[in-house]
């Protein structure tokens, strides 16, 4: 059991969503525990891998489905999963993520897709099943594969939703479709110049062939990077998340919008670091000149798009398009910090995202809206779950002890070291956007002052509303208790972030990524 | 003119499928991205995808190669016609052997005819969920035309807007008849606006909103607020000055920027007091719309 | 807006195009995919490691199995997906819609179908079964097999195909395909291998761990086959009705 | 500002200084507003506990050791760390005694107002003033900005307690200038020295990085300088200044203990830590631009009376008068000599007790008349006889009159500033003192010596006594720090 314990983190929700769609037929009551346990199976799974992998001496656990185990058959004749430090810690926090969300789901599912609770719970379990096999898979094609299974069932999640969920997932299919098509394109070229599919095999067939300078695979690498670019949604290509995730059903939104593009960033840091290598990605490629500048233009659109917004969830939505700007940049800024920072902040993002949507699906539930004009006196309504929201709105401006102060230090730090001055400007400068969204939000609810600023009260503390809506009224305890726990999270990923940068740390220290003066 | 190192030659003799493959895939993209109509957007990506797997399958073919399927002499069961599989033992005496080098350029290269079977399924997964998504979209919008989702979509969201706006204006006091006489208002005189916002363009929509935009942010602004003798349609109502309600209007409509939320006044003679009618208007101006647009085409 | 999206659509032409021109020629024995280890080792050892004759089949199922695997399910999650969205969505605008024939079936047609229904399904068990030596296996058996039911359903009306073979117990079918897939797999795990390593089955089955490898792929198309004929069934019904399970085409 | 050789303690003690506050939140929240007298006994307790834990480490202190604990590693090399030493006791006393006797006056002043959400504003207060202690107590610069960040995000309730329009724009001033300044400014400035100082093993601690920086280029240097001087944006350098007039709009409590001790001492505090404890004087003698900072201390301090002078809303001219107060400070720091730094720090506590005196009093009038200008206070001395007296000593001690506070501090700024040989230095602190005379006194001079209007309602008295108290306490510590200024620089350590 122990060994196979890569296996599990995918077989528990994989078996879990045909146990929710088959015995979920019968009862429907059911599909919520067994989410529930699977999940919490898989996380099990993902930490005694985590383990191996720091036990192991090469900080790698390779796991080669079928039996072809390297010594007695070629390289990439099985599909491999390959179990890096970064590949293991971002299944965790998919599986973290999953798991607090399925404890969340409970009454939004009810209560938001009634009678669909069997398929909603077969889809939600299969779309962890994807995201964290795309974090574990160490071969090309089978990364295709599970990307797809995480795109059909996020397009079904979403759909699940109002009546425009419909119109924007269709949009979603369509851009989703390109990007996946576009990646597996790419992995036609790599196949095609190298002949084999293994991720490892790639690298050392490129690096053995010197193919850096093949026109062949300079366009592979356009392809599977755009490919990837449009499925995290990275500016230009972001038409499809805010709608997306706006008319999804809570419980979708708060599972997708933490992983989603997370996941995807992760998989261009596996693309640039471990397929195509440093020496490839960041020497022969023109994108180390080019993607800081796109980053800029992307973080300054995404955020300035987010200040026009008044309802949270679209406002969120393009704080995401913003925050993957950041981590993309953290890459292409190309060293050491700047990749630091973007690892930590995948894992930081997907944290306050969760914290963020969880609430927002919390007020959602209890003030029957989440536009600005409807979330006066909130704070005294539900005062646990603003704490909760606001823990992650503090993480996402970066204000310490939070998380989101850490992995901005470093992604800062890295722009500093690369003396790429236009990121650091426009980290600053989406910073001091989110402190207006933020504090903008907090004045909403907390002032009894209208948009236009006209006072609603008759001061003193009156925010024009009566009794009944101002009198404590928390949300459920099984929403409101995975909020309080994510936002924990927050803080203790914040707190501890030192051991989980030792982890990246010992992960960037086989490739050469330049350091800095002094270093 | 053919020879050796030419573009011609490399790029259509030697590489002819790699030049088709990229047509059709260019075919299917500029389908995916420019065609309005869901289904010839659907279309657009099956060719695609179907240029993908002529790629992967143009990269397993081998001259003079046959399909990946072990021939008679090579069959690890020894020849069908000699040997028949009665008994366990017969492995061992006649075991499966490895293929010798050489004859491994017998075969066609088995790998991309599995990837493509994956890409394939991959391919009508998407699809069938495609197009459950356009059932879905035709049962909501009763059109499968993108424009016209589109402008619905916007249409609707001006109607919902104004309905937000009186929940939480009209929600701290919901006593005074007052407010609660107002609240409605807008968004009654919102609904003919769809027909309105059709027939002429957003720009234009958005300047004449002007005025109505101020009925509506007066009512946000005004009803909560504790003299509950504010009237709706004049500006006597506040008691601050009644100047102020247009400027913050103003102020609105200058911050507006993303979606121009159009809500123009209720023309006199159309005046519909309830919702079932404005769909039917509206419904009327969406049958009517594609009409001048077809001949275009 | 059209005019604007050629730019994107003829840059990423170009790119390709220019790429081409590196690739190596088409059949070119000596090129990469061709002569690469892993080519070679799929088409001189497939007989050696599992003794399928057909070596898509043995990639497909055993070598790749892990991805197979997860065809299968996206094949389910289409299924899901298709039922999440149609169900219980009937709007505004589908009601004006009714198709709902009063005629009787064509008798000519029925009875051709009659006749024709159990050769296409036993065809469909060829397929699947003899994938191991010819071109076929669970996706293309299972497709034909779904075929017919969807024949039924054209020639009568849905009704009496959904009474065959009703939507509930086509996603107990499908999952139940998965759960064999997953199943075997899960077994040579327990076993001691892998997970979907079928020669550790030749522990419990009185076979070689070739012939074991050779049998468990037979069961993991059979669980593809499931999945796919209950799925395409599933899609087509759903799609025909838009969900509502009546009426229809 | 430590002295060479120190023997270094760990122990806890600085990290219950900081937490007990925390703890006591939830004594605070958990009371509510049902049990008032609970609740603000809460608040008492732990302001005492926060106070005799803090003066518990004077003897610690003034035998010659540093007590130090670390919390945890925030980055590679640099931990988040706690550490006593006398200049940062020194401001820790200063808040948390202040804090007790604020505490005293926000029960009268609060519930004198009939003020609402009392609770929250306990709560906030209690987490600000352990912001306050963690900052004095850092011991690195992560480490204070840390704090200083928590210090900014937990007084914005405080400053938008009213929830109306003007504290919407009180509060968006507030934080716009505060986290513009530390999220832009200081930051980068941060990461830059932690990039490119010593291999990036420098933890740009106080006591082991000192003068580091000099190994930068005089420009870098002179960027980082400004960098840090605006960065700490509390401190009120003029161009960034308006937030404090703007944060008025808070009830005076928090005027008083958080706009005249807490907040901006912290901003100055920081400037200090920076420019002695991250450059070091020796660093800031040899730069070249340096003078360009000591001007614009000095502008501050000259333009900020000037506006003071023509306020007529009293807290409005006090904050200006706080503004100019903390250019004293600063331009301590920035004469980078042992006995301007020593004026800087005097400054704080001096101020700190004056000005806390001369906000309460302004509270304690608007508690009994409900009058906020100061052309509405004539003949509320004989009124108010306590309140006005006291603050008549506040006015004198800011002023810097012997026998009071404020008069040391400035002493040793002049004395600073003749050590640079900037005799001009000397000529701004004069004319400063004397434009200070003008805007303050003829407030006390207006309440005294001027006839009460006649439609003054005649039953007015003093403020309750939980609001008399602590002023008149604070106005007699304006006293009696004219006498402990020696102690005071010898718990810093500049005494030779």
């Amino acid at each position: 059991m122990m060994e196979n314990a890569i296996a599990w983190i995918l077989i528990f929700p994989l078996f879990g969503s045909v146990a929710c769609a088959i015995l979920g037929m019968g009862n429907k009551k059911i599909c919520y525990p067994i989410a529930v346990l699977s999940m919490a199976g898989s996380l099990w799974g993902g930490i005694e891998t985590l383990r191996q992998v720091i036990a192991s001496e090469v900080h790698r656990v390779s796991y080669i489905f079928g039996g072809w185990t390297l010594d007695k058959y070629p390289r990439g004749v099985g599909i491999e999963f390959h179990a890096d430090i970064l590949g293991i810690l971002i299944t965790l926090v998919v599986l973290g993520v999953g798991l607090i969300v399925s404890i969340y789901s409970k009454l939004p599912v009810q209560d938001e897709t009634p009678n669909k609770e069997p398929l909603f719970y077969t889809l939600f379990l299969l779309q962890i099943t994807g995201l964290a096999g795309i974090c574990l898979t160490g071969d090309a094609f089978n990364l295709y594969v599970l990307i797809e299974v995480a795109a059909l069932t996020g397009y079904g999640l979403i759909a699940m939703g109002s009546k425009r969920a419909a119109a924007a997932t269709f949009n979603y299919v369509i851009l989703g479709t390109i990007g996946a098509s576009l990646y597996l394109l790419g992995v036609g070229y790599i196949y095609i110049k190298t002949g084999t599919l293994n991720m490892v095999g790639i690298h050392d067939v490129i690096v053995a062939n010197g193919l850096a300078d093949s026109s062949t695979m300079q366009v592979a690498f356009v392809l599977v990077g755009i490919g990837i670019l449009i499925k995290m949604a990275f500016f230009p290509f972001h038409a499809w998340l805010p709608n997306a995730y706006c008319n999804a059903p809570t419980v979708t939104s708060s599972l997708l919008a933490p992983l989603v593009t997370k996941v995807m960033i992760y998989v261009m840091i596996r693309m640039v670091l471990s397929v195509f290598g440093v020496e490839f990605s960041f020497e022969s490629t023109l994108w180390v000149d080019v993607m800081p500048w796109l980053v800029v233009v992307a973080i300054i659109c995404a955020a300035v798009m987010a200040l026009a917004q008044r309802e949270i969830k679209r406002m969120l939505a393009y704080l995401i398009v913003a925050e993957v700007g950041y981590m993309v940049g953290g890459v292409w800024i190309y060293n050491y910090y700047g990749l630091i920072g973007s690892i930590f902040h995948v894992i930081s993002d997907a944290c306050m995202t969760l914290c963020l949507f969880l609430g927002a699906g919390l007020i959602l539930r209890k003030a029957k809206t989440t536009h600005f004009d409807g979330l006066r006196g909130l704070f005294s309504k539900m005062p646990l779950t603003m704490t909760g929201f606001f823990i992650g709105g503090f993480s996402i401006i970066g204000l310490p002890p939070t998380c989101g102060f850490f992995s901005k230090w470093y992604l800062i730090t890295g722009g500093m070291v690369s003396q790429r001055w236009e990121y650091m400007v426009v980290l600053m400068f989406s910073t001091m956007v989110m402190v207006v969204l933020f504090f903008r939000l907090i004045e909403r609810i907390h002032l009894a002052v209208s948009e236009s600023g006209e006072n609603l009260g008759h001061g003193h503390g009156d925010l024009g509303l009566t009794k009944e809506q101002t009198r404590f009224d928390e949300g459920p305890l099984s929403m409101l208790i995975p909020l309080l726990l994510a936002a924990t999270v927050v803080l203790v990923v914040g707190i501890y972030n030192q051991d989980i940068v030792n982890l990246i740390e010992i992960f960037l220290s086989e490739f050469n990524l330049p350091k800095g003066v002094g270093h | 003119m053919f020879e050796d190192g030419t573009i011609i030659n490399e790029l259509f003799i030697e590489r002819l499928n790699y030049f088709i493959y990229v047509i059709l895939l260019l075919i299917g993209l500029h389908g995916m991205i420019a065609k309005n109509n869901l289904i010839k957007k659907l279309i657009g990506m099956s060719i695609f995808q179907t240029a993908i797997i002529l790629f992967y399958v143009s990269v397993g073919v081998k001259e003079g190669a046959t399909i990946p399927i072990y021939l008679p002499e090579h069959d690890p069961h020894g020849s069908h016609a000699s040997h028949g599989d009665e008994n366990g033992t017969e492995e061992a005496v006649h075991g499966p052997v490895v293929l010798e080098s050489g004859l491994v350029k017998g075969y066609a290269n088995p790998l991309p005819h599995v990837l493509m079977l994956t890409a394939i399924v991959v391919g009508v997964a998407t699809l069938g969920l495609a197009l459950a998504l356009c059932l879905r979209i035709y049962q909501g919008y009763g059109t499968i035309e993108e424009d016209e989702i589109l402008a619905k979509i916007e249409r609707q969201e001006m109607r919902l807007k104004p309905s937000i706006i009186v929940k939480s204006a009209d929600s701290p006091k919901p006593k005074t008849s007052n407010s609660e006489n107002s609240a409605p208002k807008p968004k009654v005189s919102s609904s003919p606006s769809t027909k309105r916002s059709k027939a002429r363009p957003k720009a234009k929509a958005k300047t004449a909103s002007t005025a109505t935009k101020a009925k509506t942010s007066q009512a946000k602004s005004s009803s909560p607020k504790p003299k509950p003798a504010v009237s709706k349609s004049t500006t006597t109502g506040t008691k601050k000055s009644p100047a102020k309600p247009k400027t913050t209007a103003s102020k609105t409509a200058g911050k507006s920027t993303t979606k121009a939320k159009p809500k123009p006044r209720a023309k006199p003679k159309a005046k519909p007091t309830t919702r079932t009618k404005a769909t039917s208007t509206a419904k009327k101006a969406t049958a009517s719309k594609p009409k001048p647009r077809t001949p275009k085409k | 807006m059209k005019k604007l999206s050629l730019i994107p659509v003829l840059v990423v032409g170009a790119l390709l195009i220019y790429a081409a021109d590196d690739f190596p020629e088409w059949g070119n024995l000596s090129a990469p995919a061709s002569a690469s280890p892993l080519s070679s080792h799929f088409i001189s050892n497939t007989g050696f490691d599992t003794e399928v004759p057909n070596m898509v089949t043995a990639v497909l199922a055993d070598y790749r199995g892990f991805d197979t695997m997860f065809e299968t399910v996206v094949v389910f999650i289409a299924g899901m997906a298709v039922l999440a969205i149609l169900k219980n969505s009937s709007g505004s605008n589908s009601k004006k819609k009714n198709f709902h024939i009063e005629t009787e079936p064509d008798i000519i047609v029925t009875n051709t179908v009659r006749l024709l229904i159990p050769v296409i399904q036993i065809f469909a068990f060829y397929v699947l079964a003899h994938g191991h030596v010819s071109p076929g296996g669970g996706f293309q058996g299972g497709v034909v097999m779904g075929a017919s039911f969807i024949m039924i359903a054209l020639s009568w009306d849905l009704e009496k195909a959904l009474a065959r073979f009703p939507m509930d117990r086509c996603f107990i079918v499908a999952g139940l395909g998965i759960v064999l897939y997953a199943g075997i797999g899960l077994l040579s795990m327990f076993l001691g291998g892998e997970f979907l390593d079928y020669a550790e089955l030749a522990n419990v089955f009185p076979v070689s761990r070739e012939m074991a490898r050779y049998h468990a792929m037979l069961g993991v198309e059979i669980g593809v086959g499931l999945t796919v004929t209950a799925i395409m069934f599933a899609l087509y019904a759903n799609l025909a009705t838009e969900g509502r399970l009546k009426g229809g085409l | 500002m430590s002295a060479p050789e120190v023997t270094v303690i760990e122990d806890i003690r600085p990290l219950i200084a900081f937490v007990a506050p925390l703890i006591g939140v939830l004594g605070i929240a958990w009371a509510g507003e049902k049990r008032k007298n609970l609740r603000e006994t809460f608040t008492f307790l732990v302001a005492t506990i926060q106070a005799s834990v803090v003066l518990s480490m004077v003897p610690i202190l003034l035998s010659g050791s540093i007590i130090e604990f670390q919390i945890w590693q925030m980055f590679t090399h640099v931990p988040l760390l706690l550490r006593v030493d006398g200049f940062g006791l020194l401001f820790a006393c200063v808040a948390s005694l202040l804090w007790i006797a604020t505490t005293v006056y926000a029960i009268g002043y609060m519930r004198g107002l009939h003020e609402h959400a009392q609770t929250r504003f306990y709560s906030f207060f209690a987490i600000s003033l352990s912001a306050t202690i963690g900052v004095a107590f850092s011991a690195n610069l992560l480490t204070i900005y840390f704090f200083y960040e928590m210090l900014s995000v937990s007084t914005f309730p405080l400053v938008t307690h009213m929830q109306d329009k003007d504290a919407r724009t009180g509060g968006r001033t507030y934080l716009g200038y505060l986290l513009f300044t530390s999220l832009c400014l200081l930051l980068p400035a941060m990461s830059w020295c932690y990039v490119w100082l010593d291999g990036g093993t420098v933890t740009m601690d106080f006591l082991a990085d000192t003068g580091k920086v000099g190994d930068f280029s005089q420009t870098t240097q002179m960027v980082l300088l400004a960098l840090f001087t605006f960065g700490f944006a509390k401190a009120g350098i003029m161009p960034l200044h308006s937030w404090l007039p703007g944060a008025m709009v808070a009830p005076t409590p928090v005027s008083a203990l958080l706009h005249a001790v807490a907040v901006v001492k912290v901003g100055v505090f920081c400037v200090i830590r920076v420019y002695s404890d991250i450059f070091g004087i020796q660093v800031l003698q040899d730069l070249d631009g340096e003078d360009w900072m000591i001007g614009i201390a000095c502008a501050t301090i000259l333009i900020s009376s000037l506006i003071a002078l023509s306020q007529d809303n009293l807290k409005r001219r006090l904050a200006f008068s706080t503004i100019g107060q903390l250019g004293y400070v600063v331009l301590g720091a920035t004469l980078a000599t042992e006995q301007g730094v020593g004026g800087s720090v005097l400054h704080i506590a001096m101020h700190a007790c004056g000005k806390i005196t001369l906000f309460f009093c302004a509270g304690a009038i608007f508690v009994a008349s409900g009058k906020k200008y100061v052309s509405e206070l004539r003949g509320l001395g004989r009124k108010m006889p306590i309140t006005m007296g006291a603050f008549m000593i506040g006015s004198l001690s800011v002023i810097g009159l012997p026998p009071l506070g404020g008069f040391i501090s400035k002493w040793y700024l002049a004395l600073g500033a003749l050590d640079r040989g900037m005799s001009w230095v000397v000529v701004v602190l004069l004319v400063s003192s004397l434009l200070n005379v003008f805007y303050l006194l003829p407030v006390a001079v207006t309440a005294f010596f001027r006839d009460p209007e006649e439609d003054q309602d005649t039953g007015m008295k003093e403020a309750p006594m939980a609001c008399v108290v602590p002023l008149a306490i604070t106005a007699i510590g304006c006293f009696v720090l004219f006498f402990f200024a020696e102690p005071i620089l010898q718990l810093v350590g500049l005494s030779k």
